[in-house]
């Protein structure tokens, strides 16, 4: 059997989770290989979450916010952002391939946005393989 | 296997003459027994053929069996077969040949097969090999893109002949030879066939993809009326007439006579283009023609591409002479007969 | 199926075999007829595209009919439709279903010819080994690793002497810019694009394949075509397939050239030009004005536009095999194209793709209008200036 | 109307509509080669055997059972006149056939008919397009003893005889023959029909019976290479002249005649 | 773990019983729900809870449905996941404090933007109960978009006239602060509790001083193409947009104006007796507070020049819809009457339906009240000069009130409908009859065959879009847009006229295409919410927001710096940061950005956050 990863998913409670929501309302399919986690906006979410989570057993994380500009808290999202570059270079010194984690953006009307972030996602975390995880 | 020994070819009869194509038969029968340092024989089956055995020995023949009988006025696969069988063991003839023609493509499988020897079919090429002895028979494959040769090491040795590849030998009314009538037994049961109705279907005009000859004008024709004139040659050569696009586009002949990768696809012995360049589409319809004749005003034109013999020149002009020319050889091709 | 007069029951199955073939964006249609009225057929016959989308729906489709096979895949359809079905596709999946479960006729030209393709890797059914015989005297090199250009002219011109003109013109200029570049050998394949269009898509995957790995073996990087088809085919579908090289057009490379001043021109060609945007290069590919600048930029050349041009461009009718098949007189886009030109006052029909000098060199022909027009590939006119 | 029992023999040939550039022959092997782009189809004269039972299933009722002998047969391609509508397909494919001439295809097909049993009437195309022998029908009858009528174009059947519209040189025959009887069938008898999607779906559920020469009781050595009784000693491609003679001639006269000459000598007229 | 229980409909009254009884009766601390998204039914069992005397804080929900059941097809691997969320849930549960929510004032005060028929509407709805209402419009007078129609369908009764006395009572009404000309620049706070600072642009006229006696109009010697005339007619550089403008006071075009272009004119000023034009006037910024917002932005409308091949603006006669209204309207450039460009009367008429609607390349989406106005183009031409109407048409879409018999009656009155799409409008002619014609190509899909139709003018019916600042307009107030850029409505059937943002409604076109009688009805619908808001006169925070510890506060002052609504502030005696819990929206940035991790953010503490990951990833 080829390798399932397991992804951590990250959205803030105004735009990504509802875009969520709005895939499942739509009856969308998409890769069971996601566990979500709510915040209420993407600004919450420390790097240590990201590495906890890496380190609990994901293969991967994706962190989603509102788009740019749409923050229901203003500016969240480019927090959000930059410390992403904060935590890029955390990963390599963990020697984690910077891959494994992404930001995007999906808002509360983008369903199928969701679907194709989400399931891009899982694919390219598949051809990685499974996180070597320290022992 | 000294015991069989001999030429034999099977005589067709058509309108109370010998077939053109037996006597082709003869005529490459005989290079065969001459080859072997054989003789020549000639089978006739048929009823009220009486002079036809003579005929069959100015033509090359040493002796000829005859089964002259009313019920074996018409070909049926058991009376004939039966007969054939018959002669082919009494005279064990080292090779047996028979025309490619309706009676022989279904007589000759059945007749190898009876006498437990195999037979090819559509030769085109026959020839003794030296050192063996064997027939070689050559015969086209793969429709026509290549040519196979073969031996058959058991007696008698069988082909069929293609009509028109071997060339009639001249007629030599003071040769001599021998006539053997043999007696049909026939045996009724034997007989599961019965032939209810003979119909003889008038060709009325050549279909374009069965004739062996075509005629076909492109755009330079000009008219309607150009296209008589080629008619008339199609006429001569029991040909059909073809034409490239412009012609069926301009309504100068029937869109049915398209040659072309969009139109015919035909493979005659003999393609005369006039007065058509010979695009690539037309070229793709036509290229199976074994024989292209071009004429064209145009010594660039691409038809001299793919012909084989080309004259350039006004086709207005050179047309009428071939014309003529053609139908004095077939009329001289007539009275050789 | 046009006239029954018993009630027919809609096939599912049809309609799912379609789907299969690739037809299933036509799901979307909602029947606004759009496809059937900018349709070049209609202005010579009926052709209901809408019809034939809804029939597919239904899985009502009439698979002896002519219907499927008419489409010359222009574009014109695609690029309007407001529901976004790829038409075309759909027509590709039509006649794959024809092509692959063998329940209709094929058209027997077209037949033969993705028999020839198939076969010998030309749509003449010639011999491979004589691919290259067309530059036989023009000192041309076969390509060879690290030759920085491989010049693709089609298999057209290098087929069929009557087009060939564009293929030698495009070598006199490359050689004279001192271009590095070579010419494909027998190894190569066409490019498969009018198989595809043709419904045959296994030997369309056979032909690609094989020429991806035949290009990677020998290091192609850079392919200039002379057909749009072969352009957009490299392009767009190859990639999907595992190719990785650039294709351009030569009108592309041709302006290329220019700008980088390596053709130099000396004659002034003191002519009314129109040019014909190819479907491939224009509605396909949206390139609409490399090939005018290239025109604009050869001396004393006036370019007149046509009334039908750029994404409104009338196709010639070559495209989705076409150019296989049999067009009725007074059915050719051709004959009305060439119609359009003489009306603009043009003396020379410029065009960049050898179907379209196929159709229309034959358009002229037959209306017999060659004194007064001629049919010029770009690649002649800018290698009769320099 | 009773039903009639009905076998025809179909072969797989390389598609005789390939370009004639996609034939090579290897002379050292004396074997045809074939680009790979050339596909494998059922032989053109067999699927009009297989239309002219299919006709006479349609008018009279009955059973088609289509027998196919080879070598790599290919399911796509042997499934056809299953598609087509006929009711049962079975393939005599085993390395022990290959290499056979007209006499060891007919021998094995007549063993095989022979274990079918049950028959009225054998169909076979009056030749193959690829060795255009016209052997194996005339073969299999004679070995089966059964009355034969070559070159049909149309065939009715009934009441213990069929009859048969038989294409001569000149014309027609129409022939009445005793059933059971073999008959082969020209190109005249017209287009095949084209199997119908309904039709490729019922031959998708239906799986072709394949047996060895154990299962029909052949000789080895009456089969394949080892049963042939001709012997190719070459294979050759005929030399096409590439390049064409212009006729020349100071007159039209002259030019023609220098023509007429050349073809007569040829003897193309 | 206590108990465990399934049931279907856990948010039932008797699902919600369950659970309050297992509380009292088990003495549960802790609840954990596996049921649909939060987003739905959160605050449903937060109140299960606290009537059941638990704190309504003390309950957790796993998402197993809209985030897992209904997008998974592995029946297994839902389970799977189902369970990982589960298991985070009591993870996190584990963690879970106790909170209490606190009530801020709500300042009754209303802010609605957009003075169309919407906005006039919930502004008079929320003004005639006694509250405040400051109504922003851009441009030089309210009235909109329904101001410029001619009729209305399908009763045809003529759309000025009733909206014009609407107009007039919202400009006069006492409780009503009119700010037309005027944008908003800047929002902030929360609900109850808006700051709204709105850009009154200069007039260059007193407003106070001007008795709206038109004479400036009149004499300025400028002439500019009319807005709202749709581009038919001309105003000067002076103007009100029309003459029932409201409010009644020009304004001066400085783009167009000869003063401000060339630096004299100033013949308004010289004939204004109220001396009333003020050239010094300049941009005015104003502050207004505000409990509550209503967006009523209306929509803009669809540019047809980009689709070539219906030849607008290229070929003379071939017009939008908008200006054929004003063209048919008795108070437009023609007086009503339908002409074409050389001024004679068309015999006839094509109208095109969907254009850029219903249509991939431009909108996807339809817009509503086309077919029904094209319906109503086919009366009035019919009537105004008997000429031939074609309806170029898809789907005839009549779904309103009255509408399918509106349909009825018009096609009664023979008019030709035509089922296709237009491919082409042309003037190339191939026949005397089409010569200098309009020539329209369309298959027609019930013929089964493509005609062409020669007519003299050709109506298109454009599309409804969103504003072109739509975009801009939605981050100004922090909503979010759906897919086709209107605004995004809470809920698409149980909260059309909320949005995301609390205290921020939406009404009318700018959520989506609709008709004169829904935008009304979505209007007073925002108006009720907001009443009922006031009429509580306290809203709610949520107590999940941020609280720093000063025992471990540097005052370092990051969060200061981070905090979008600076709700964090140093306490000067302390040298240490403190919430201030009014303004905290608890997003959580602080928290995430405190280098001495001295903030909480309540609810989604870090150990709650790491509780949630581990357990999800077992």
């Amino acid at each position: 059997m080829s390798f399932e990863p397991v992804i951590a998913v990250f959205m803030c409670n105004w735009c990504s989770y509802r875009g969520a929501d709005l895939a499942g309302t739509s009856r969308m399919k998409y890769a069971p290989n996601v566990r979500p986690i709510r915040v209420k906006c993407s600004g919450r979410v420390e790097p240590t979450f990201i590495v906890q989570a890496l380190q609990a057993g994901a293969d991967g994380v994706l962190v989603l916010g509102c788009h740019p500009g749409d923050c229901h808290y203003t500016d969240g999202n480019y927090k959000a952002m930059r410390r992403m570059a904060l935590l890029t270079r955390m990963l390599e010194q963990l020697g984690i391939e910077k891959e494994r984690v992404s930001l995007d953006w999906v808002s509360a009307s983008e369903g199928s946005r969701f679907v194709s972030i989400v399931n891009d996602m899982t694919a390219r975390i598949r051809k990685l393989g499974p996180l070597a995880k320290e022992s | 296997m000294a015991e069989y020994e001999g030429v034999m070819i099977f005589g067709e009869v058509r309108e109370g003459k010998l077939a053109a194509v037996t006597t082709e038969l003869l005529g490459c029968g005989r290079n065969l027994a001459d080859a072997l340092g054989q003789e020549l024989y000639c089978l006739l089956v048929g009823n009220d053929m009486t002079s036809l055995a003579g005929e069959a020995i100015a033509y090359g023949a040493d002796r000829v069996y005859v089964v002259d009988t009313p019920p074996m006025k018409d070909y049926d696969t058991d009376l004939y077969l039966s007969v054939s069988e018959k002669v082919a063991r009494q005279v064990m003839p080292r090779i047996v040949l028979f025309g490619q023609t309706a009676i022989g493509r279904d007589l000759g499988p059945c007749l190898a097969f009876r006498l437990g020897t195999a037979i090819s079919t559509d030769c085109v090429e026959l020839a003794i090999e030296p050192g063996s002895k064997l027939l070689l028979q050559t015969k086209p494959v793969y429709g026509d893109n290549a040519r196979a040769t073969f031996t058959c090491e058991s007696y008698p040795q069988m082909a069929t002949v293609r009509a028109r590849v071997m060339s009639s030998p001249e007629r030599d009314g003071s040769r001599e030879g021998q006539i053997i009538n043999v007696e049909a037994s026939l045996d009724p049961p034997a007989v599961r066939t019965k032939v209810i109705k003979r119909v003889v279907e008038e060709s009325t005009g050549i279909k374009l993809e069965d004739a062996n000859v075509v005629v076909c004008g492109g755009r330079g024709i000009g008219s309607a009326e150009g296209f008589k004139k080629l008619e008339k040659l199609a006429e001569i050569l029991k040909g059909a007439v073809g034409a490239s696009r412009p012609p069926c586009d301009n309504g100068w002949v029937p869109n049915n006579l398209l040659v072309g990768l969009t139109g015919k696809i035909i493979a005659p012995d003999l393609y005369i283009a006039v007065a058509l360049s010979g695009s690539s589409q037309h070229m793709t319809g036509c290229s199976g023609a074994r024989n292209i004749v071009a004429i064209n005003k145009d010594p660039e034109a691409n038809i001299f591409k793919g012909a084989t013999l080309g004259v350039v020149g006004d086709w207005e002009e050179l047309l009428p002479v071939l014309t003529n020319k053609i139908e004095e050889l077939m009329a001289g091709r007539k009275r050789d007969r | 199926m046009e006239t029954s007069a018993h009630p027919v029951t809609p096939l599912k199955e049809v309609a799912d075999i379609i789907n299969e073939a690739g037809g299933e964006i036509l799901k979307l249609c909602y029947q606004c007829g759009t496809c059937t009225a900018v349709c070049p057929w209609n202005r010579v016959r009926d052709f209901i595209v809408r019809r034939i989308m809804h029939r597919g729906q239904l899985g009502l489709i009439d698979f002896e009919g002519e219907d499927i096979w008419l489409c010359a895949t222009c574009n014109s359809c695609v690029k309007r439709c407001p529901r976004g079905v790829e038409i075309v596709d759909v027509m590709r999946a039509l006649r794959r279903v024809v092509t692959e479960m063998g329940i209709a006729r094929i058209p027997d030209s077209l037949r033969l010819t993705i028999k020839n393709i198939s076969a010998t890797g030309n749509p003449l059914g010639e011999a491979p080994d004589k691919r290259a015989d067309w530059a036989k005297d023009l000192d041309v090199k076969p390509y060879s690793e690290g030759t920085e250009i491989l010049y693709f002219p089609c298999c057209i011109p290098e087929y069929d002497t009557s087009v060939r003109r564009m293929a030698r013109a495009a070598v006199n200029i490359l050689k004279k810019a001192g271009v590095d570049f070579g010419i494909p050998g027998s190894r190569v394949n066409c490019c498969g694009e009018s198989v595809r269009k043709a419904g045959d898509e296994k030997v369309f995957e056979r032909l690609a394949r094989s020429n991806i790995s035949v290009f990677a073996e020998m290091g192609v990087k850079k392919v200039v075509t002379s057909s749009p088809h072969c352009y957009h085919t490299f392009k767009n579908e190859y990639p999907g397939l595992g190719g990785d090289f650039e294709a351009i057009h030569l009108s592309q490379y041709l302006l290329e050239l220019i700008r980088e001043n390596r053709l130099n021109f000396t004659r002034e060609i003191n002519k009314k030009v129109a040019y014909h945007d190819p479907c491939y290069l224009g509605r396909y590919n949206d390139i609409y004005e490399e090939p005018r600048q290239v025109l604009e930029s050869i001396p004393g050349l006036e370019l007149v536009e046509l009334p039908d041009c750029r994404e409104n461009s009338l196709c010639c009718g070559g495209g989705g095999g076409r150019i296989w098949m049999e067009t009725k007189s007074g059915e050719r886009f051709s004959d009305m194209r060439v119609e359009q030109a003489l009306a603009a006052g043009a003396d020379v029909l410029a065009v960049a793709c050898p179907y379209c000098m196929l159709n229309f060199d034959d358009s002229v022909t037959t209306m017999d209008k060659g004194n007064f027009i001629e049919i010029r590939s770009i690649s002649e006119l800018v290698s009769q200036a320099i | 109307m009773t039903a009639v029992r009905m076998i025809v023999c179909c072969k797989q040939v390389p598609d005789p509509e390939a370009p004639p550039e996609s034939f090579r022959i290897d002379p050292e092997r004396n074997r045809i080669v074939l680009t790979p782009g050339v596909s494998a189809v059922i032989d053109p004269y067999a699927e009009r055997a297989l239309e002219a039972a299919l006709r006479v299933k349609d008018a009279q009722g009955g059973k088609i059972t289509v027998l196919s002998l080879g070598t790599n047969l290919l399911p796509d391609v042997v499934r056809k006149p299953l598609s087509m509508g006929a009711d049962e397909l079975i393939l005599l494919d085993d390395e022990a056939f290959a290499g056979g001439d007209s006499w060891s295809t007919a021998y094995a097909l007549s063993m095989a008919i022979k274990k079918i049993g049950d028959y009225d009437l054998i169909f076979c195309g009056r030749q193959a397009s690829d060795w255009d022998a016209g052997q194996v029908g005339p073969g299999i009858a004679e070995m089966l003893g059964l009355p034969l009528v070559t070159t049909a174009r149309k065939i009715t059947a009934g009441n213990g005889k069929a009859t048969v519209d038989k294409i001569t040189d000149d014309g027609y025959e129409v022939v009445e023959v005793s059933l059971p009887a073999l008959i082969t069938v020209s190109n005249e008898v017209g287009e095949p029909r084209y199997p119908t999607i309904k039709g490729i779906m019922g031959a998708r559920k239906k799986e072709p019976v394949i047996w060895k020469p154990d299962d029909i009781g052949a000789e080895s050595s009456r089969i394949g290479a080892a049963g042939c009784r001709t012997k190719m000693v070459k294979l050759f491609q005929p030399v096409h002249e590439g390049k064409c003679e212009i006729i020349e001639g100071n007159s039209p006269d002259e030019a023609i005649a220098n023509l007429v000459t050349k073809l007569r000598e040829a003897r193309i007229v | 773990m206590i108990v465990a229980r399934d049931y279907v409909f856990m948010c039932s009254e008797p699902g919600q019983e369950i659970i309050g009884k297992d509380i009292r009766d088990l003495g549960l601390n802790r609840v954990v729900v596996a049921a649909c998204s939060p987003i739905m039914h959160e605050s449903t069992f937060r109140s299960t809870c606290q009537k059941a005397g638990l704190n309504p804080y003390l309950i957790e929900i796993a998402n197993i449905r809209e985030q897992c059941s209904w997008v998974t097809e592995n029946k297994q691997m839902a389970t799977e996941k189902a369970k990982a969320l589960l298991n985070a849930a009591v993870k996190r549960v584990y963690y879970h404090q106790p909170l209490e929510t606190r009530k801020i004032p709500f300042n009754p005060n209303t802010l609605i933007v957009g003075g169309g028929i919407a906005g006039i509407r919930a502004a008079l709805e929320i003004a005639d109960s006694g509250h405040k209402v400051y109504l922003v419009e851009r441009s030089p007078s309210i009235g909109g978009h329904m101001m410029q129609l001619d009729k209305t369908f399908p009763t045809l009764d003529c759309s000025a006239c009733i909206l014009t006395p609407r107009m007039t009572e919202a400009g006069s009404h006492p409780h009503i602060e009119l700010m037309s000309y005027s944008e908003v620049e800047e929002v902030s706070g929360y609900i109850g509790n808006f700051k709204i600072r709105i850009r009154k642009k200069a007039r260059y006229v007193n407003g106070d001083r001007c008795n709206g006696c038109g004479l400036c109009q009149e004499k300025c010697p400028s002439k500019v193409d009319s807005d709202f005339e749709a581009g038919m007619g001309k105003r000067k550089a002076i103007y009100t947009p029309f003459p029932q403008a409201v409010p009644n006071i020009p304004v001066i075009d400085a783009d167009h104006c000869t003063y401000f272009l060339k630096g004299s004119c100033r013949l308004c000023e010289e004939v204004c007796e109220a001396n009333a034009i003020d050239f010094g006037q300049e941009d005015e910024i104003i502050e207004v507070e505000a409990g509550s917002i209503i967006l009523a932005t209306g929509y803009g409308v669809f540019d047809p020049a980009p689709i070539r091949q219906y030849g607008y603006k290229r070929l003379d006669n071939v017009i939008t819809s908008l200006e054929f209204e004003r063209l048919v309207n008795s108070a437009g450039p023609t007086g009503g009457n339908i002409v074409l460009k050389d001024g004679s009367a068309p015999r006839s008429v094509a109208v095109i339906h969907c254009v850029g609607s219903r249509d991939r390349n431009y909108h996807d989406y339809c817009s509503r009240v086309c077919c029904m106005y094209a319906l109503k183009y086919a009366h009035l031409i019919k009537e105004k000069t008997g000429a031939e109407v074609y309806q170029y048409y898809i789907d005839m879409r009549c779904f309103g009130k009255g509408c399918e018999e509106f349909y009825e009656r018009i096609a009664g009155e023979g008019v030709s409908f035509i089922r296709g799409k237009v491919s082409e409008v042309t003037d190339r002619s191939l026949n005397d009859e089409e010569k200098g014609r309009l020539v329209v190509v369309a298959e027609d899909t019930l013929l089964g065959s493509v005609i062409r139709v020669p007519v003299d003018m050709v109506i298109l019916c454009v599309a409804m879009e969103p504003q072109q600042d739509a975009e801009a307009v939605a981050r100004l107030f922090k909503i979010s847009r759906s897919a086709d850029g209107f605004f995004l409505e809470r809920h698409p059937k149980l909260d059309p006229v909320a949005t995301n943002s609390e205290g921020i409604f939406i009404a009318g076109c700018c959520q989506s295409p609709k008709d004169i009688p829904d935008t009304v009805a979505q209007s007073s619908a925002a108006a009720a919410r907001i009443l009922s808001l006031i009429s509580k006169g306290a809203v709610e925070i949520e107590a999940d927001i941020a609280s720093i510890d000063d025992k471990l506060c540097s005052g370092c002052g990051v969060c200061g710096s981070l905090c979008p609504y600076s709700a964090t502030s140093l306490d000067e005696e302390k040298k240490v940061y403190k919430v201030n819990e009014a303004l905290c929206k608890g997003c959580g940035t602080c928290v995430a950005a405190c280098p001495v991790s001295a903030i909480t953010g309540r609810h989604f503490t870090t150990e709650q956050i790491m509780a949630e990951i581990e357990g999800l990833l077992i």
